[in-house]
């Protein structure tokens, strides 16, 4: 009984996140489109183009480490997702907690990387060693910022933390108790996304280079499965740390997807970062700003 | 009469008359060296499975305990003389020149390492430790270039200081207390050692044995002399010698010293050592350096591990030193072909497909990407570091998780050349049979950990169990009181 | 502990930590490798010093048995045969390195540390196929083979 | 810069150890392992000499590893070394007084090698002793003559075999029914010659195992070439 439920909370969660995340990608795309004046896409576009790219001919496959690394990407963020405390369903969120999530955000761009390094082209190589780079760039902050969060509510535990901060209320959420790490988080936010202005090593679209070019019909259909996820993921986690996470749909809901609009309108003002600007950027002002926000927290 | 001995006796009976035995036949003296290993690998396992809750002291000819020198097996010494015995098998050296002389060297260092894991006296294993350096000297400089040797003079000159600082803290705990019996140590530390001279014969014997744990101050020799010494070799180092030395460490912690001093010691190191090594291994750029790097990195792990106070501690960094043994061996043997600059890998995978599948794999395992073993132990390290609930133990937990991302970096920087498609200049040679069947027979040992986890994980406990229980080991070698019997 | 200024243990002590401090400056300060080597002969016999007092008394007599006579006061032979075998693995390291040092100075022409630490690096860069990563530190002086011209050139090229 | 760093560490050692000097027990004399030995030692050995049971008996096993590492530091020396090159330039001979010193020394060295070691069990010296004056009997003609050279071959036999020696009484012991290395033999009167059961045997191959092994470092490390 209690076995079965898990597996149906399981299954539940991922479809719940790739919903959700095309909505995200949706309200992602509209913006941009307001931003630079234009009308954006209809509503059902995200679905459209997932038909597209699995009813296109795959052109180009380089051998099964290819299919692996997409796999892997898709893979890591279903996995994520499971561990991602939303209301209702907490899958296996006691067990895995903060730590095993910030392993498990690393495995996307690992699989990445072994994909694209299969690839024959060499700008692809480029762009997925930039992509590592930013990884890093990234993760060091954000672990900083997770182990800051970890050490005030005193548990790595995701659920345990939305229980405390639902039951203290407002005053008790994160984005109170750590101004300074919420703010750490919100500016590296992006970066996790893998959204502009740090997505020069992805350079969708306008470059005809990078590892896109070798990514055709269902490899192209995974990548966008996963940038769904991948908003969806972004969200939940800095709703759970820092913004109570949510009892009840509704009042989540809302959370998550300004979590993840505030931050894209704001970035689509910038150009794109250069990757070595990227991992100096992220070490200087949100290290800094973590570091300091940890001194606070622990005094 | 134990026959447990024999593992330490019967490889150095075969060093000594492996060159009389090539003058008679020289196959006899090929083949003489495995077998030997064998047999001792045999005596090995029949007293293990004999071994169970009760661990067995023997004492080297037949003297009381303090007086004689002790050898103590229990689970946790054995499957470290274990690993020491069929790690030389399994990576038995070979060199073009200098074979007899490589085969002798690597019965001494199965014969000594097994002794150094189950020796229960204190000047015994400065010894046996000694013995281990001089040998692994010799490993290192019969690949006869000159900077091997200039790689070992480097490495004979730290281990030489820690070598003497070692003894300098041996002379401070027999001034203090008298004995050399660990089991009579462990009795009397508390009254005895628990005081400043204590704590400078711990920090003495810390640098002494943490040269070969790669120890963070005392670790410069380690990426030259995995840059120099044959890959086999600096598989045997890496992956088994300096376990070996974290393993007297261990002992000396578990039994000896326990003050609370010692193990901010540790920690600091600890987190010292898996910063600038994963630092460093990041910056390198080539493959040898950057696995040996990556080593102290993940000896600190270690040492991190060994500064959380209580069972947990010793438990995670036997975990996290289980699956590294496995691991940088099999890393080590792959990049017996694929030395050099990473640069030059681009397109190896063609070559030799299994060989780059392993690699991947054996990445994310280092890495700690779930649900490979090398997550499992990372977290095992994590989870004690998050309740003690000290900023400096949170650092730690800081400190690793952003080793982790590095090690993602580099490590996949190495795959993706591995994957490149373009081709080098130079192409790429394949891997010896026996090199990768090694290398395949390790890594399928990390794939086999991923589904027998919870059974692994009990056995690892109740080894850590036995190892941390100081009472059974002070029962079982029953040291004689030196109270009364003296004019 | 006799607060007097001279007494025996003062003095005995002195000399062990002495030869100890001695030989870690050694180590640490000099750069040539006989010296250093020195150094560590020193510190070990420091060490040694140090084994050997760790249980002396004075007026012990040796702990032999003579003519069948017991001495009252027998010194502890613990200590001695301790030391007896640290001497003897120092003896053999000291010559290891000795040779070892022999052969580094043959193929580099060379014992300064710094130089043979440069002259290495050299190698196993060459070996890697990876140019030497520059220094910030400045190069050591004595140098007067071409590394450093070898380095511009790679990292011009 | 370094030198500083170097100069300040040494003063933080020095502090370090005036602090441990300054809590140091100097009393600590009576309980020790030594004592205890000393009070039982005669008879389970039957050595008048109890550093001689000490290092044969009671902690024979070090004596083995040490003996191994020498073994081991022999043979790398060998190894590192190499063989001489033939047109090698030589040293220049020694004079009249150097050669026959040696040819006059070599016997009396021998015999008083012997001695020492013989009497091991019963007066100060032993093994170690002895065999490092052994090797010096071996090792002076080499110096006297630069041309000559010792038999590395046979050196290697000896100590291969000297050594198989000690463990083999060890595994005797073993074969008995003891634990390894255990005294075997008759011990004998106490400060006889031949007394003490197989200790003297034990140390007879020490000797030999060390003056070979020495004599054979010793003739590497006097064969290596002279730099140009």
């Amino acid at each position: 009984m209690h076995f079965f439920e898990l597996l149906v909370e399981l299954l539940l969660m991922p479809i719940l996140a790739f919903v959700i995340g095309l909505a995200m990608v949706l309200m992602m795309r509209r913006i941009g489109a307001r931003i630079q004046r234009r009308v954006g896409p209809p509503v059902l576009q995200p679905i459209y183009d997932i038909i597209k790219l699995y009813s296109k001919e795959t052109q180009i496959s380089h051998g099964l480490m290819h299919e692996i690394g997409i796999i892997m990407a898709v893979g890591g963020y279903i996995a994520a997702e499971t561990l991602l405390p939303v209301p209702g369903l907490d899958g296996l969120a006691d067990k895995g907690g903060a730590v095993t999530l910030a392993y498990m955000l690393m495995i996307p761009a690992l699989g990445m990387a072994l994909g694209v390094g299969q690839c024959a082209n060499p700008n692809g190589s480029i762009g997925i060693s930039r992509a590592l780079t930013a990884m890093l760039a990234y993760d060091i902050p954000f672990i900083l910022v997770i182990f800051g969060v970890s050490y005030v509510y005193g548990t790595t535990n995701l659920a345990e933390m939305i229980t405390i901060q639902q039951q203290q209320g407002v005053a008790s959420w994160g984005i109170v108790q750590m101004p300074l790490l919420a703010l750490t988080a919100l500016l590296i936010l992006p970066a996790i996304m893998g959204k502009h202005p740090f997505e020069i090593y992805v350079a969708p679209a306008e470059i005809a280079t990078g590892p896109m070019v070798e990514m055709s019909g269902k490899f192209m259909g995974g990548l966008f499965v996963m940038q769904c996820f991948q908003l969806y993921t972004a969200g939940v986690i800095f709703t759970t740390l820092f913004l109570g996470g949510g009892l009840y749909w509704i009042t989540f809901l809302p959370k998550i997807f300004l979590v993840v609009a505030i931050p894209m309108s704001v970035a689509y003002l910038f150009p794109r970062y250069r990757t070595e600007d990227v991992l100096r950027l992220m070490w200087k002002w949100p290290m800094l700003l973590g570091l300091i926000g940890l001194a606070v927290v622990m005094k | 009469m134990n026959l447990l001995v024999l593992m330490i006796a019967l490889p150095l009976l075969a060093a000594f008359l492996l060159s009389i035995i090539d003058r008679a036949s020289s196959f006899a003296a090929r083949v003489i060296g495995p077998l030997v290993l064998l047999a001792t690998a045999a005596i090995g396992l029949s007293v293990w499975s004999q071994l169970g809750d009760a661990p067995q002291a023997v004492q080297w000819g037949g003297f009381q305990a303090p007086l004689g020198i002790t050898l103590y097996a229990d689970q946790f010494g054995l499957l470290f003389a274990l690993a020491m015995t069929i790690g030389t098998l399994l990576l038995w050296p070979r060199s073009t020149g200098n074979q007899l002389r490589s085969s002798s060297l690597a019965l001494l260092l199965a014969g000594t390492g097994s002794g150094l894991a189950l020796s229960g006296d204190l000047f015994n294993i400065y010894v046996f430790y000694e013995l281990m350096t001089v040998v692994s000297y010799g490993l290192i400089a019969s690949r006869g270039t000159s900077g091997s040797f200039a790689s070992t003079l480097r490495y004979l000159v730290i281990s030489g200081f820690g070598a003497a600082l070692a003894l300098a803290g041996i002379a401070l705990v027999y001034q203090a207390t008298g004995t050399l019996n660990l089991a009579q140590l462990a009795q009397v530390a508390p009254e005895k050692l628990n005081n400043l001279q204590g704590f400078a014969a711990f920090v003495l014997m810390l640098v002494g044995f943490g040269v070969k744990a790669e120890l963070f101050p005392v670790n410069m020799w380690v990426p030259e002399v995995y840059a120099t010494a044959s890959s086999r070799v600096s598989a045997l180092l890496a992956g088994v010698v300096s376990k070996l030395a974290l393993l007297i460490i261990m002992r000396l912690l578990i039994l000896v010293f326990h003050q609370p001093e010692a193990l901010t010691v540790l920690l600091v190191l600890g987190i010292l050592g898996v910063a600038t090594g994963e630092l460093a291994a990041w910056r390198a750029r080539d493959l040898n350096r950057m696995l040996a790097f990556s080593s102290i990195g993940q000896l600190g792990v270690m040492f991190i591990a060994l500064s959380i106070p209580g069972n947990a501690g010793i438990f995670a960094a036997l975990a996290v030193a289980v699956h590294h043994l496995f691991l940088k061996p099999a890393m080590f043997l792959l990049a017996a072909r694929w030395g050099g600059s990473i640069r030059r890998l681009c397109g190896a995978a063609k070559t030799s497909p299994v060989a780059a599948g392993l690699f991947v794999l054996l990445s994310l395992s280092l890495i700690g990407v779930p649900p490979l073993p090398g997550f499992w132990a990372k977290l095992l390290v994590i989870m004690p570091l998050l309740t003690l609930d000290q900023p400096l133990y949170y650092f730690a937990v800081f400190i690793i998780l952003a080793a982790a991302s590095l090690e993602a970096n580099y490590l996949f920087r190495v795959v993706m050349k591995l994957y490149d498609k373009q081709p080098t200049a130079v192409p790429h040679k394949a891997h010896a049979t026996a090199d990768l069947a090694t290398a395949v027979f390790l890594g399928g040992g990390l794939i086999a950990a991923v589904f027998m986890l919870v059974p692994l994980a009990d056995r690892l406990d109740s080894i850590a169990a036995q190892a941390t229980d100081v009472s059974t080991y002070i029962q079982t070698v029953a040291p004689q009181s030196l109270e009364g019997d003296v004019q | 502990m006799s607060m007097e200024f001279l007494d025996g243990n003062t003095i005995l002590y002195s000399a062990a930590f002495g030869l100890m401090l001695i030989g870690i400056g050694g180590i640490v300060i000099s750069n040539h490798l006989m010296r250093i080597i020195f150094g560590i002969a020193l510190l070990e016999a420091g060490a040694n010093l140090l084994l050997l007092l760790s249980t002396y008394h004075e007026g012990a007599s040796a702990p032999i048995i003579v003519d069948g006579i017991i001495p009252a006061m027998m010194a502890d032979p613990v200590p001695q045969a301790l030391v007896l075998t640290a001497i003897v693995i120092g003896v053999g390291i000291l010559a290891l390195a000795l040779s070892l040092a022999i052969r580094v100075q043959r193929a580099y022409g060379t014992l300064d540390m710094r130089e043979v630490r440069l002259r290495l690096e050299q190698e196993i860069c060459d070996e890697a196929g990876i140019e030497m990563p520059s220094s910030s530190e400045k190069p050591a002086e004595v140098i007067k083979t071409p590394v450093n011209s070898v380095v511009q050139q790679e990292s011009g090229s | 810069m370094r030198r500083f760093t170097a100069a300040l560490f040494l003063i933080g050692l020095g502090v370090m150890i005036a602090a441990i000097y300054q809590h140091m027990d100097f009393s600590n004399t009576a309980l020790n392992a030594g004592q205890a030995i000393n009070s039982v030692a005669a008879q389970e050995t039957g050595a008048a000499n109890f550093v001689t049971s000490v290092v044969l008996a009671y902690r024979g096993i070090d004596t083995l590893l040490e003996l191994t590492i020498l073994f081991t530091a022999a043979m790398i020396g060998g190894m590192v070394l190499g063989k001489r090159r033939v047109d090698a330039p030589r040293d220049p001979d020694a004079g009249f007084i150097l050669r026959t010193g040696a040819d006059l020394l070599f016997p009396l060295l021998l015999v008083v090698g012997l001695y020492i070691i013989l009497h091991g069990h019963l007066t100060p010296g032993g093994g170690f002793q002895g065999g490092v004056i052994l090797a010096s009997a071996f090792f002076l003609p080499l110096l006297a003559r630069p041309g000559s050279s010792i038999n590395q071959d046979v050196i290697s036999i000896v100590e291969g075999l000297a050594g198989a020696t000690f463990i083999l009484i060890g595994l005797l012991a073993m074969s008995e029914g003891y634990e390894f290395l255990s005294p075997l033999f008759d011990k004998g009167e106490l400060g006889a010659l031949i007394s003490a059961g197989s200790l003297p045997v034990l140390y007879l191959a020490v000797g030999i195992k060390v003056g070979s092994e020495l004599a054979g470092l010793l003739a590497h490390l006097a064969e290596a070439e002279a730099v140009d």
